[in-house]
């Protein structure tokens, strides 16, 4: 990867631990909230990408042996997002609210070991069963050619990866932002939760992809029409998550059930959240959609990748705001001192992804043989 | 008592006598060519008269429209009924309009078969028979006063006097234990009420008045109430209204008296079948009660239960002096004695009255041998019913709603009747009848009656008793201590046979002569005690002609149109049957075969059936649906063999779950403890949406109607739903429209068992209510809320149901397109949809409230909180200047209700009633609030 | 040498459209039976009301609406394999998507028909319809009913437009084939004079591409609206956000099934066996196992939600219809059949065996279809007042009626596929010549 | 001016057929054919449509009316139900979504018909049926002085058959 950008990195993670060490120095619950936005954040964006690279295995898709191996370098931020889900864990006193008054009847679910356990299992089981697929993608490019054996296993655990993704995102969506607000429910928001994740993930595989197209001289692998489709699928999925938050949102709009209304009403009907809400919601979605309709922007990567930044602020402010107001109500938390932690969670990713495709070639030779 | 304007208006029934009003049918709207001078196009003329469908003789006033019957309602100036009317009176114009009375005199020919005969002819023939001197009867259905004397004077003309007061339920061992009357039992002055099977609040002597005395005893002062026991072997809805039921077989129910007395009923429980803590709560309750009374049913034990009781224990409140005029129904004995009369073909010719002895008498196939032994039989009834099948000539009567007359329940109330309308058809008052037959037989009525009509004989009467007889007429009449001259003369039955009275009580005491263990020697499976209740709307069978009755559903197994058999899941599992399986029920040679229906609201060992079905005439409605067990009452409780088999054959009932299923549907508040409001309400205003609702709600200009419903009043009889009925023109179903929950009724009573279980997750159909004993049943009006963020609402895609701007749920039937979302989408239910164009038969269709739209086919409906009345106050305080007053307006509902369960007002009004209800009174909730409705309809707590 | 393939082509699909085989007449007037009944049952509810049915208070819905959201569903399949697929740029969906489209079209109208059947008073159903009229009365646009008309017309047209575009150019082809006669003067007036011309080919593919992407939103909403006639309303097991996704899940599962049914006996009865080879129905197998497990997430969430919800009614309720419910047998019917079954297409010998294909395919149809009844008539009968707790069984009409969709759908297919070429002459050239350019 | 046309069974040779005279003319000829492909697109002299532009435009004008449908129908006949506002933007984004697709869809299709100028039309003098079924055709239009050069031209490409119209 470019030294700069290393740098550059390095720097916002520094910035970063700083930022949140001051947090829990001086409002520890607040330190809590920000760790908690960011471990939303990243989780799903880093899972949102391996999904990608499983969905393409699955679908045989015969475009994508570079954007599959980008893909994979994601499997590289687990053991940061683990450490922090731990510690996330260990500090669930600090911000979770069924604790000190217990949801009525959601005991069994909401308590710490259950939370602890489940939390655990699901990062276990998403990350090794990536670990396996990326290794077992690692493993063909050292062979000359790809056995059915090792494309067929390939194959399998792909589908499982697919699966997985789905349930694990679902827990992470019910533990670390349905369980904030314990009244609330919502049968859609686990699938909201990761088909945005999705989005996400595809993103900042756009991103990747203009970054490192010329230093590491893939002009002939990622042609315009491979920013094309990446668009194209980014076009699909900001009308698909719209029409999600949609179907949520009316719904509930339309019954007006008390336990169901109030997890809205705060975000997106009245109070001090609304402008950040939607601000957030256009900034993601609303004008991703409209401005790729357009082919031209679709087939730059310069501009794609313009899109694919709005698109990430979007959903990360996005995620701030599924988190903070369930905890704090009544006013708004902004603060130097957030943007810093997500700066530096930024970097880690960067860091991370950066060591492992400045290790590994960037041709996933099993998908490659795909385009034959 | 105060009243408002409009019920005054209707106390004074504005037509003053003596008009009789043409009836008229028209086809379409025709102005007046000559207007009658009392009848104005749209405005109803207020008739006072006294509701005879059964022997209470409550007041009524009946609501005229151009010249047509369209409702009854309470006489509010009326002493013991104030203005209440209960199922079967509100049912009264049905009988009155019943497609199948008899509309001209008949005679039966050669064949055999009655045929039309002219008035004339009818009178000389019979004149002629009766100038023969035969000897002459009259058997009439209770009677008192004007008509009652008319009846002697005349058989006294003819040289007879064998008159017979017959009433199927003749309370003859109230009569035996009482010193042969009905005393009144002044319960509201009781503290403690232990009621031996008596079904009071539904049909036992005089319902609506005992209910109104109930609420009364039942209302709470300083956190006490005074505590009432049922003792007997059915769950009938007065033993739901019980604090605690003692469930027994109906033998030991005397014993179960004694016990009390001596307090060993704890001790015994077991020996006596009912469970120890029900006993103790019995018991305390007991003890504590300065001035308890029992109260006797129909069986001789518990008569005598109760005797024992009130004798031991005599607290001053059975007043004998204040007799019902059901003390003066002729005693069983002299019925027995002129049946053998009639076998033995003394009697010549027989004129019969409202009596219906062939169905309705005990083992009535000896009295109808008897009666194909009579010469001649003249039926003087208005409806085609099994007797008057029998007879050889029909001199239809007018129906009480088109009569002339008065009636006396007690000495001191004697009620007037005047026609409400001109006669339907080719009919004729009794009286007139009588004395046409009697001028016909050579009588000179003017000197022997000092009258040739039966209304000049009335007012002669009466004027000459020095009577205001206008006033009296308008006030329905006279209530305040009969004068002397008006006073019912008694009777105490005639043995002119000279045979000495026959004391029954020996003969039908199972109590006394059965084993006191009988019922934990458990009977053989085939022989169980026949437990025959009259039904809570049929009576006897007189209703089953009334389709409102046939239709409204019995109160606690909520059974229509037929017969059922309650039987207990141990005794169905004995007998190897469960609900619709048919078993045949045998007793002294007669035998019926009907559908069982397993509850444990019935003893082990006992089989309930409902008394009035099971007709083979008396017309399209009554004919042939259920079953007559009138033939197997051989004693009051017989042992009856039943035999399991012969098909199934659903048991036509509103079903749905009793089960509240921890929903909290029914709350309760117990009592002693101090209430406090769990939620707060949710006001059906702009105030009660907040920051947790996504919208604004609705804006009120200047009524918001909402009402208050207390379930601690609401005894489950019904009224009501047929009040419902009668105002707003809903459609008849039948057994199988509700069968397929159909039913049309826009306010139902729903009942839910208090202890239960919360297994609620099938329909009883398939549980069969299991369980020993019921529970304790809570009993809740459930109709339109009128939400304010009403579910029904948006999803219509026509804006048929809309929201009024005085907070109603709009139902525009013109615009309705029958998607049927809005009832789907109801969580209360309430809404009812047309499956068909339902059918008034000719004339029924006369008594439609023009008010009303009928509605057609394939739209939704719903309860309106009776808008055609709220907008007749708007327009009557418009026309007068000033603002409608609280309580102004009554929905029908609201009107009838014996024990004033609902209130209904204003909610921007803040000193209405229903808003200060809602404001102060800790018991009120919403039901389903967690749905956040906003429903406009709030309930308070049942208190237990 | 290109052209010889193009011939084959023309010739093996242009065959199809030879005078039907009796037995292919005798399904044909099958179907006729089966309308005939459905439309003597329906008279009679006209002319007597809603009463012949076997609804009641508790549940206003049933079998009509079922097979209304059913239908639907079946159209959907059409749509996606045509429209989606193709921007996909999937190549397997060039041959299948003409029949695929064809069903749609059919499945709509028949779909369309239940609103209307199920109305009280059918007589004034354009009041649904907002047109301007002197009473100044307009539909409700918060309805979710008034958004089904409006989502079903706009589903109807878009699609009957792209179908009829992708059918100009064979519609001209087949003209061209035809001696003079009916046909040929019906295709003649159909092929608006198609000439093949490079620059009617430029526009053409342009308005093609527009509608593509137009139609696949299109698509995904109006089953989205569809569900929302029950997520709206707060009944239990109706009131829930998944609805939206979960049932175009399903209607694509179903749809999938659908075209599987179809075009298996179709293919022999047309020999159009070289045209739709086991390749293409394997794709369409293996979508199908991505739809079941779509619907299967749907399942566990709304199940484990109804739990995690504390709510004595949500809990009660899914209690109530996997356990208690008259219905429960269909309910796991229902898993079993939408999520289990498609489950063996992981099994290379199992999505290329023709008969598990069908019975497998047949299975999932009728799965969805008791899906449907027991959403729509499980939920109303076990609402909140346990007093009024019902239960439904349809009767007569209703199960005629149901008769009636099937024979006038299999009518209509079967005819059409017997008027124009049933499968896409002009995609499946462009398939010959690409790999041709392959080859080379 | 004349029109040669000359028909090709010959996928190759009508591709080359067709870069010889992009190169030579690069206007003034067309081709027939039974299938669209993008190559032979890139070799036609014209490339411009204006469907899609229409069909935007289509989707706005279908947004627009049925969203100000909803809200003014709504203005006439405010009545609230269910407590919901009588213009409520929320469950107006559905008719307004179908309705843009709508409007969108029937504007795309009829623009396409338009522009590709089918029509009810009698099929052109000297449709060569051949096109719709296996066979390619080059259409020349020049004027009779180059008539020999471009029937050679084609012929040389391997055209089998070469008329004028």
């Amino acid at each position: 990867m470019p030294r700069w950008l290393f740098f550059v990195s390095t720097a916002a993670v520094i910035a970063g631990a700083i930022g949140l060490g001051a947090a829990f120095a001086t409002r520890p619950n607040e330190g809590w909230l920000w760790l908690v936005v960011n471990f939303v954040l990243f989780w799903g964006i880093a899972s949102g990408m391996l999904a990608w690279a499983a969905a393409f295995r699955v679908a045989q898709a015969t475009w994508t042996p570079v954007i599959n191996r980008f893909a994979h370098s994601a499997v590289r931020t687990a053991p940061l997002l683990f450490i922090v889900l731990i510690i996330l864990i260990a500090g669930l006193r600090g911000y979770v609210p069924w604790i000190e008054h217990p949801a009525k009847g959601k005991e069994a679910w909401l308590s710490v070991p259950a939370f602890a356990v489940r939390e655990i299992i699901a990062a276990l089981l998403f990350w090794g069963m990536s670990w396996l697929l990326v290794r077992w993608s690692l493993a063909v490019d050292a062979k000359p050619d790809v056995p059915d054996a090792d494309a067929r296993r390939l194959n399998g655990v792909a589908v499982v990866v697919v699966v997985v993704f789905a349930l694990t995102s679902s827990i992470v969506a019910w533990d670390f932002v349905m369980s904030l607000a314990p009244e609330w429910v919502s049968t859609v928001f686990s699938a909201y939760y990761f088909c945005t994740n999705l989005y996400a993930g595809m993103a900042v595989l756009v991103l990747i992809a203009a970054a490192l197209r010329k230093p590491l001289g893939l002009e002939d692998r990622l042609k315009p029409h491979h920013f094309h489709d990446m668009g194209n699928l980014l076009l699909a999925f900001s009308l698909f998550n719209m029409g999600l938050f949609f179907a949520q949102y009316v719904t509930i709009w339309y019954e007006n059930l008390p336990d169901e209304v109030w997890f809205l009403i705060l975000r997106y009907d009245k109070g001090i959240w609304p402008p950040i809400s939607w601000t957030s919601f256009i900034l993601g979605y609303s004008i991703p959609f409209l401005l790729l309709q357009s082919r031209m922007i679709k087939l730059s990567s310069k501009l794609l990748s313009m899109v694919a930044v709005m698109v990430l602020v979007g959903v990360g402010v996005e995620r701030y705001i599924l988190v903070v107001p369930s905890l704090t109500p009544a006013h708004l938390v902004i603060s130097p001192v957030g943007a810093l932690s997500v700066l530096g969670f930024a970097g880690m990713f960067v860091v991370s992804i950066g060591w492992f495709l400045s290790r590994y070639s960037p041709i996933s030779s099993a998908d490659e043989v795909l385009e034959k | 008592m105060a009243f408002t304007r409009r019920e005054f208006l209707r106390g004074i029934g504005l037509a003053a006598g003596g008009v009789a009003i043409p009836s008229v049918a028209y086809d379409r709207l025709i102005p007046y060519l000559n207007q009658p001078e009392d009848i104005v196009p749209g405005v109803s003329t207020w008739f006072a008269t006294s509701c005879r469908e059964c022997p209470a003789g409550c007041g009524m006033v009946v609501r005229n429209r151009e010249s047509r019957v369209v409702k009854c309602e309470g006489n509010p100036l009326h002493p013991f009924s104030r203005g209440k009317l209960c199922p079967r009176g509100q049912a009264a114009p049905q009988g009155l309009y019943d497609p199948d009375r008899i509309r001209q005199p008949l005679r039966r020919s050669e064949l055999g078969k009655l045929e039309p005969v002219s008035w004339d002819s009818a009178l000389s023939e019979l004149g002629d028979m009766l100038a023969r001197k035969p000897r002459v009867a009259v058997m009439t259905d209770l009677q008192t006063g004007t008509l009652d004397a008319l009846m002697r004077a005349w058989l006294a003309a003819l040289g007879s006097d064998r008159l017979i007061t017959y009433e199927p339920i003749s309370y003859e061992h109230v009569k035996d234990t009482n010193g042969g009357l009905i005393p009144t039992y002044e319960i509201a002055k009781s503290d403690f009420l232990i009621s031996f099977a008596c079904d009071f609040l539904e049909t036992w002597v005089s319902p609506i008045e005992y209910a109104i005395e109930f609420a009364k005893m039942r209302e709470i002062r300083d956190g006490k109430r005074a505590g009432f026991v049922y003792v007997g072997p059915r769950v009938s809805m007065t033993a739901a209204n019980a604090d605690v039921r003692l469930m027994v077989s109906p033998d030991v129910i005397e014993q179960i008296a004694t016990a009390f007395l001596e307090g060993t009923l704890e001790r015994d429980a077991r020996k006596y079948g009912i469970d120890p803590d029900s006993a103790k709560a019995a018991t305390d309750g007991f003890a504590a009660a300065k001035r308890p009374l029992a109260l006797p049913g129909l069986a001789a034990n518990t008569c005598c239960g109760t005797a024992i009781f009130n004798a031991r224990r005599d607290t001053g409140l059975v007043n004998r002096s204040r007799r019902h005029a059901l003390s003066y129904v002729s005693s069983a004995a002299d019925v027995d004695s002129f049946t053998r009369d009639t076998e033995s073909g003394v009697i010549g010719a027989l004129v019969i009255h409202n009596a219906n002895p062939v169905y309705a008498m005990p083992q009535s196939e000896r009295f109808t041998e008897a009666l194909k032994r009579v010469p001649v039989v003249i039926s003087l009834s208005s409806h085609l019913d099994e007797t008057t099948a029998m007879a050889g000539w029909v001199l239809p009567s007018n129906t009480p709603l088109e009569s002339w007359g008065d009636y006396a329940p007690y000495p001191d109330v004697v009620n007037l009747m005047q026609p409400a309308m001109g006669t339907l058809f080719d009919t004729r008052q009794a009286g007139d009848t009588l004395l046409a037959l009697a001028r016909a037989a050579g009588v000179n009525t003017k000197q022997s009656f000092k009258a040739d009509t039966f209304v000049e004989y009335l007012r002669t009467r009466w004027s000459l008793a020095g009577e205001p007889w206008q006033e009296l007429l308008q006030r329905g009449g006279k209530f305040a201590g009969a004068p002397a001259g008006l006073t019912a003369t008694p009777i105490t039955g005639y043995n002119t046979l000279g045979d000495p009275p026959v004391d029954r009580r020996a003969a039908s005491l199972p109590g006394s002569t059965a084993d006191p263990h009988f019922h934990t020697a458990a009977p053989s499976i085939y022989s169980l005690r026949l437990w025959a209740f009259p039904d809570s709307y049929l009576y006897d069978g007189r209703g089953a002609n009334k389709w409102w009755l046939q239709e409204t559903p019995e109160p606690v197994v909520k059974g229509v149109w037929g017969s059922w058999a309650e039987i207990h899941p141990s005794t169905a599992a004995k007998l190897g049957v469960s609900t619709n399986d048919c078993v045949k029920i045998e007793n002294g040679g007669a035998s019926v075969s009907v559908p069982v229906y397993v509850w444990n609201g019935v003893k082990p060992g006992t089989i309930a059936i409902p008394m009035g079905e099971g007709h083979t005439d008396y017309g399209q409605f009554a004919r042939g649906v259920g079953v007559n067990i009138w033939p197997l009452l051989t004693e009051d409780v017989p042992l009856v063999n039943v035999t399991p088999g012969g098909g199934t054959q659903w048991v036509a009932r509103i079903r749905g779950s009793t089960d509240q299923s921890h929903r909290a549907i029914v709350q309760t508040a117990s009592l002693g403890e101090n209430w406090s409001r769990e939620k707060p309400i949710i006001m059906p205003l702009p105030s009660g949406y907040g920051k947790r609702d996504f919208y604004p709600g609705n804006k009120y200009k200047k009524h918001r109607w909402a009402m208050v419903v207390d379930l601690d009043r609401c005894i489950g009889c019904h009224a009501c739903v047929t009040a419902c009925y009668a105002e707003n023109n809903l459609g008849m179903v039948g057994a199988e429209g509700v069968f397929r929950r159909r039913e049309m009724s826009w306010i139902r009573i729903d009942r839910y068992v208090f202890d239960s279980a919360g297994h609620g997750y099938d329909i009883p159909e398939r549980r069969g209510d299991a369980g020993s004993s019921l529970g304790r049943l809570l009993f809740q009006p459930m109709l339109c809320q009128q939400c304010d963020a009403a579910p029904c609402e948006p999803v219509c895609p026509v804006f048929a149901a809309s929201h009024s701007e005085e907070g109603l749920n709009m139902q525009v039937y013109n615009r309705c397109v029958g998607t049927r979302y809005c009832s789907n989408n109801c969580p209360y239910k309430v809404r009812r949809f047309n499956w068909w164009d339902y059918k008034w038969p000719e004339p029924l269709n006369w008594q439609l409230n023009p008010d009303v739209t009928v509605r057609c086919r394939g739209v939704m409906e719903k309860c309106t909180f009776c808008v055609q009345r709220i907008r007749q106050a708007e327009i009557t305080a418009l026309r007068e200047q000033r603002e409608v007053m609280d309580g102004e307006i009554t929905p029908a509902c609201v009107q009838t209700c014996p024990t004033g369960v609902f209130t209904f007002g204003d909610l921007m009004d803040k000193n209405s009633r229903v808003s200060s209800i809602i404001e102060t009174d800790p018991r009120a909730y919403q039901v389903l609030a967690e749905l956040n409705t906003k429903p406009a309809v709030i309930y308070l707590k049942k208190v237990i | 040498m290109a052209n010889v393939e193009l011939k084959r082509i023309d010739e093996e699909v242009l065959q199809s459209l030879g005078r039907p085989s009796p037995r292919y007449a005798a399904v044909m007037a099958l179907c006729a039976l089966l309308m005939a009944a459905g439309l003597t049952a329906y008279m009679f509810q006209y002319y007597l009301g809603m009463g012949v049915t076997g609804l009641s208070v508790p549940v206003g819905w049933a079998t009509y609406i079922t097979n209304f959201v059913w239908w639907i569903g079946i159209a959907h399949a059409g749509t996606l394999i045509s429209a989606i697929l193709f921007l996909f740029r999937a190549k397997w969906r060039n041959r299948i998507n003409r029949a695929a489209e064809a069903m749609t079209i059919f499945a709509i109208m028949t779909a369309g028909l239940f609103p209307l059947v199920h109305l009280g008073r059918v007589w004034v159903f354009f009041w649904i319809l907002p047109y301007p009229n002197w009473r100044h009365t307009w539909p409700n646009f918060k309805s979710p009913l008034v958004w089904d008309v409006i989502a079903v017309t706009t589903y109807l047209t878009v699609s009957t437009l792209f179908f009829y575009l992708g059918l100009l150019p064979d519609i001209a082809a087949a003209r061209d084939r035809t001696e003079p006669g009916v046909r040929k003067r019906l295709y003649t007036f159909a092929a608006l004079g198609w000439t093949g011309k490079y620059d009617e080919w430029r526009h053409y593919a342009r308005t093609y591409l527009a509608l593509a992407a137009l139609v696949t939103p299109l698509v995904i909403s109006v089953h989205s609206v569809v569900s929302w006639d029950f997520a709206m309303a707060l009944v239990k097991g109706w009131h829930t956000t998944i609805f939206a996704p979960y049932f175009v899940a399903g209607a694509i599962h179903s749809g999938l099934a659908t075209v599987i049914i179809l075009l298996i006996p179709l293919r022999k009865a047309l020999r159009l066996e070289r045209v739709f080879t086991l390749y293409y129905f394997e794709q369409m197998a293996l979508l199908m196992i991505l739809t079941g497990s779509i619907i299967a997430y749907s399942y566990g969430v709304e199940a484990f939600m109804s739990w995690y919800s504390a709510d004595v009614f949500e809990r009660q309720f899914s209690a109530f219809r996997a356990f208690h419910s008259p219905y429960t047998p269909w309910f796991w019917f229902m898993v079993v059949g939408n999520c289990v079954v498609p489950l063996t297409f992981f099994w290379k010998n199992a999505r290329t065996n023709w008969a598990w294909l069908l019975i497998a395919s047949i299975i999932v149809d009728a799965a969805m279809w008791f899906e449907r009844l027991v959403i729509i008539a499980g939920s109303l009968i076990h609402d909140y007042l346990p007093s009024e707790w019902g239960w439904y069984v349809p009767r007569l009409p209703e199960v005629l009626m149901t008769c009636f969709a099937l024979g006038f759908f299999t009518f209509a297919f079967l005819t059409f596929v017997k008027l124009f070429p049933s499968a896409a002459l002009s995609e499946m050239k462009h398939d010959a010549l690409e790999r041709e350019e392959e080859r080379i | 001016m004349t029109r040669i046309r000359g028909v090709f069974d010959d996928w190759d040779a009508f591709k080359d057929a067709l870069r010889t005279l992009k190169q030579a003319r690069g206007s003034g000829y067309t081709a027939y054919g039974p299938v669209n492909l993008n190559e032979v697109q890139d070799l036609m002299p014209e490339k411009s449509s204006y469907v899609r532009g229409w069909s935007t435009l289509g989707a706005a004008s279908g947004l627009a009316t049925f969203f100000l449908m909803c809200v003014l129908t709504s203005m006439i006949f405010d009545l609230v139900v269910g407590g919901k506002p009588p213009v409520s933007r929320v469950p107006y984004v559905i008719p307004t979504y179908e309705g843009t697709i709508l409007f969108g869809a029937i504007f795309a299709f009829v623009a396409g018909l338009i522009y590709a100028w089918v029509g009810l039309r009698p099929l052109p003098a000297g449709y060569d049926a051949r096109f719709s079924g296996d066979a390619f055709g080059v259409e020349i239009t020049c004027d009779p002085a180059e008539r020999e050069a471009m029937s050679g031209l084609l012929r040389d490409s391997g055209a089998v058959e070469v008329y004028e119209l």
